[in-house]
């Protein structure tokens, strides 16, 4: 038995980004407190989306397989090395694309299912941050995502822009809540929140800036390819 | 054993238990301690990324510092008690990691699901964990294949290629799903499928 | 038991896929069909496990034209299992026993049951020494297997194969031969598809040949096999038996071991 | 040109794929790889065109040992191609023409050399009938055709063929063995892997047999294809040509024309 699950690291191993600018917080980095408090805030949202694909499944079986399928290539899609300017190389979220194709509600279901394999699969995250992680990647995201796409279509930008700007503005968005959980996690007497927010996102920043550009462009090429199709 | 990880505040508490997870996961169930360590390689990268955070302060003086370096007008200095926070820290995230690799390399995902079916999570809920998870699979291999193709014809070899070929790949993977549902949609029916994965 | 009487059936574009097909399942146990890739092999298993509905002509299952709603779907498909060529496509769990109790699982049957089906199949196919494994470490002829043994507990009457062989080793491909064998010794009927002719030759018992959605030949082996013109039409080649028979002067031969046998006797003589 | 020399390749999980594998391609045209699934023969493939760093031994290209830098892969590239077995892996635009420049255009070069090299591919394949038919509407092996021609296009020497004939009906087989002879008359090499052991009698002139990740035999095909031992040992089956003249004491024919020959000398006699 056990060397089968070798064969599933290898797997593992051969995708794992080289370089890996994590988005997730990792197990271990929030106090029980911390890791409690984001999993209670998370909740509603995930009962909401819960909530709405148990009404699609229920007038369609199939689209059980469907959002399943979504889960599974958003997964492979964190998998995935993206080409990026600072010549590293990590991972888009597919959280953009993910949010404007399926809707922001449904995608923190999916987002959490996904993060759970990410901790368990790619050793990326964790299961004691997963309400966490839940939150940034699968709930605020996907709603900056949606709400910017919307917005821009409202105002009449060219469906490019608009999808750029879901995709790397969700991208970045992510981190933001990252690193400000990260910050509220680990402020002390010697430094406060601010302190401690500013310095996670100017080091964040370095990594995260171009790839979220990256995961923009990205998103707008696969919209045209498709449409092309 | 994780929550201990987690709760203890305790570094050597911390190592303690890195210790005998490791200790356990590549002695006792075989994994070969090369491929154990190269596991950390992805949250050590986190970890260096946000200790940088965590032990460097900028400040206007350095009185309270162990050590600065001075950039114009101000220190870029590490207190003492942020380079103690920053050591507890690491020490746990060690322990609880290794507890989660415990986790992943000794559990099969079917006991996963028993555990979640116990613990009375909604089936609608476990029935798309466990889809996910076999389709996970299947895409890997997909992408994994399509983008070797696209590496050996040099899809990679420039920034400019790369977005191209990852464009490309996406669209071939998301055409192929598409075509994937349809077929297994068809076979779910010969199976007089009633909406319902029973476990 | 399962037959077609003028099945037509057009894709959504207005294109022809079957065309007046009259097959009648009745004339053998191990029934082969044949034809090009496009010929419309897949659209006729597939029409004939009421997926499909035809534009014109009928489906006749039991003497009973087929109806198209859910419970006489669920009869038919109690009886008529489909195996098809991608076995990822048709495992959806990843753990075997699982998915092989998945279609008795839809059906309602009793854990216990199940349980009993599940182990004689699983015996009988031989997955007991992967069982445990999950799905997505097995071999391409293990999930094969896993596949037939999810249709098998049914204890369908009829099962079709969709190219049984693709991507089989030989010796998984004897294997997989071996297995359907024993699936007809059980009582049941097997219905192929392949691109192989040496094996259609060999294991059916009678032959239908699809050109461009027609039914343009019917037959036992040997009669199909020897009309040149068919083979030609339906662009078919010669099974190497068929081959030495018309080449060499040799007599035709069914099977390999005729063959054998044949050779020994001349020894003898 | 291309040789290895004891090359060594475990998987990540330490299972060894490929054990002391000496081959060298010189020593033939037609270079068969066989052996049942798992045997190693992608995993070879692989190794030969760089894409895996084995963990001992060599790969020797042009009578250096190839390094594992970006500029010498490329090199090395520009002169192996392989072809996938599956067509729908490899092709990613819907568009023939551009499918079949990718390669070029990733190399970077002018838009009307890559037009003049792709015409000359398009035409040595024939696939002008269908070169602005979007892919998805092509068939499977029309969709393999476009695959390969997307690897000449580049101008490669020596051509990789994982399970070319695998999913092909059988004259869809006969266009595709076609092809690959009209490569090879071209100054090119083929290495092709096969279930299908009658085509790689026929078509090969030099074959390694793989069985767990080892050579255990090589030569011309009429030399292993006679050894019982080695057949059994890798799991592989007699192509009916050894059939025949093993069983039915005929003179051992390199493919079936011969056979026709001897048989048309015979009557004359």
């Amino acid at each position: 038995m056990k060397k089968k699950y070798l064969v599933l690291i290898g797997l593992v191993l051969m995708f794992m980004p080289r370089y890996a600018n994590a988005m997730h917080i990792m197990e271990g980095y929030l106090s029980p407190f911390w890791a409690g408090f984001w999993t209670i805030v998370s909740l509603p949202f995930v009962i909401v989306g819960f909530r709405k694909i148990s009404k699609i499944v229920k007038e369609n079986g199939n689209k059980k397989i469907l959002i399943a399928l979504m889960g599974a290539f958003v997964f492979v899609l964190s998998a995935l090395k993206l080409p990026s300017i600072t010549g590293s190389s990590s991972h888009p979220t597919g959280v953009g694309l993910g949010a404007i194709v399926l809707g922001p509600v449904t995608m923190s279901v999916i987002g959490m299912i996904v993060l759970l394999f990410q901790a368990l699969l790619l050793a990326h995250g964790g299961i004691t941050t997963l309400g966490a992680n839940t939150f940034s990647m699968g709930i605020v995201g996907p709603f900056v995502a949606f709400g910017i796409y919307k917005l821009s279509e409202k105002i009449g930008w060219k469906k490019e822009v608009s999808i750029f700007l879901a995709a790397s503005l969700g991208n970045l968005a992510t981190y933001t809540v990252t690193s400000f959980q990260l910050a509220v996690a680990h402020a002390g007497a010697s430094e406060g929140v601010m302190q401690l927010l500013v310095k996670f996102l100017s080091i964040f920043a370095i990594t995260q800036i171009p790839l979220a550009i990256a995961e923009g462009i990205l998103s707008v090429i696969v919209y045209n390819l498709i449409s092309q199709y | 054993m994780i929550s201990i990880a987690l709760f203890a505040n305790n570094s050597f508490i911390h190592l303690a238990i890195f210790s005998v997870m490791s200790i356990i996961v590549t002695i006792i169930a075989k994994i070969p301690i090369k491929v154990y360590f190269k596991m950390y390689l992805l949250p050590i990268a986190f970890i260096l990324l946000s200790l940088i955070a965590f032990i460097f302060s900028i400040s206007n003086n350095d009185i309270t510092s162990l050590f600065s370096i001075k950039i114009s007008s101000f220190f870029i200095i590490i207190r003492e008690d942020s380079l103690i926070q920053a050591i507890s820290l690491i020490t746990r995230a060690f322990s609880t990691i290794s507890c989660s690799y415990f986790l992943i390399l000794t559990t099969p995902f079917n006991s996963l699901i028993k555990l979640l079916l116990k613990y009375k999570v909604p089936v609608l809920l476990i029935e798309l964990t466990m889809l996910t998870y076999r389709f996970i699979f299947i895409l890997l291999e997909e992408i994994s294949k399509i983008y070797r193709a696209q590496d050996l014809k040099f899809g990679y070899n420039t920034m400019k290629n790369s977005f191209n070929s990852l464009g490309l790949l996406l669209r071939t993977l998301i055409v192929r799903m598409i075509k994937r549902y349809k077929d297994m949609i068809v076979s779910l029916e010969s199976k007089n499928y009633d909406s319902q994965f029973y476990m | 038991m399962l037959k077609t009487v003028n099945l037509n059936y057009n894709y959504e574009d207005g294109k022809v896929a079957l065309k007046n097909i009259n097959i009648d399942l009745n004339k053998g146990n191990k029934i082969g069909i044949v034809g090009g890739n496009g010929a419309g092999k897949t659209t006729l298993f597939l029409s004939l496990i009421g997926y499909l509905k035809p534009d014109k002509g009928e489906v006749i299952f039991n003497d009973k034209k087929i109806k198209y709603n859910k419970k006489s779907l669920r009869n038919l498909r109690r009886e008529v299992g489909i195996v098809f060529q991608e076995a990822d496509k048709q495992i959806f769990y990843s753990n075997t026993y699982d998915d092989i109790a998945f279609g008795l699982r839809n059906l309602g049957y009793d854990e216990e049951i199940i349980k009993r089906k599940v182990d004689i199949i699983i015996n009988l196919l031989n997955i007991e020494e992967f069982k445990d494994k999950p799905v997505h470490f097995l071999s391409h002829g293990e999930k094969k297997r896993v596949a037939i043994a999810g249709v098998l507990a049914l204890d369908c009457k009829i099962i079709f194969f969709d190219e049984p062989l693709a991507g089989l080793d030989p010796s998984m491909s004897d294997n997989m031969i071996n297995t359907m064998n024993n699936i007809v010794r059980e009582g049941k009927k097997t219905v192929v598809s392949s691109h192989d002719m040496d094996f259609i030759y060999e294991y059916c018992d009678y032959v239908y040949v699809l050109n461009k959605g027609k039914v343009i030949d019917e037959g036992i082996p040997s009669k199909i096999f020897l009309n040149e013109n068919t083979l030609n039409k339906a662009n078919l080649k010669e099974p190497w038996l068929v081959k030495i028979h018309k080449k060499l002067n040799m007599p035709l031969f069914k099977n390999e071991e005729e063959l054998y046998n044949f050779k020994r006797e001349n020894i003898k003589g």
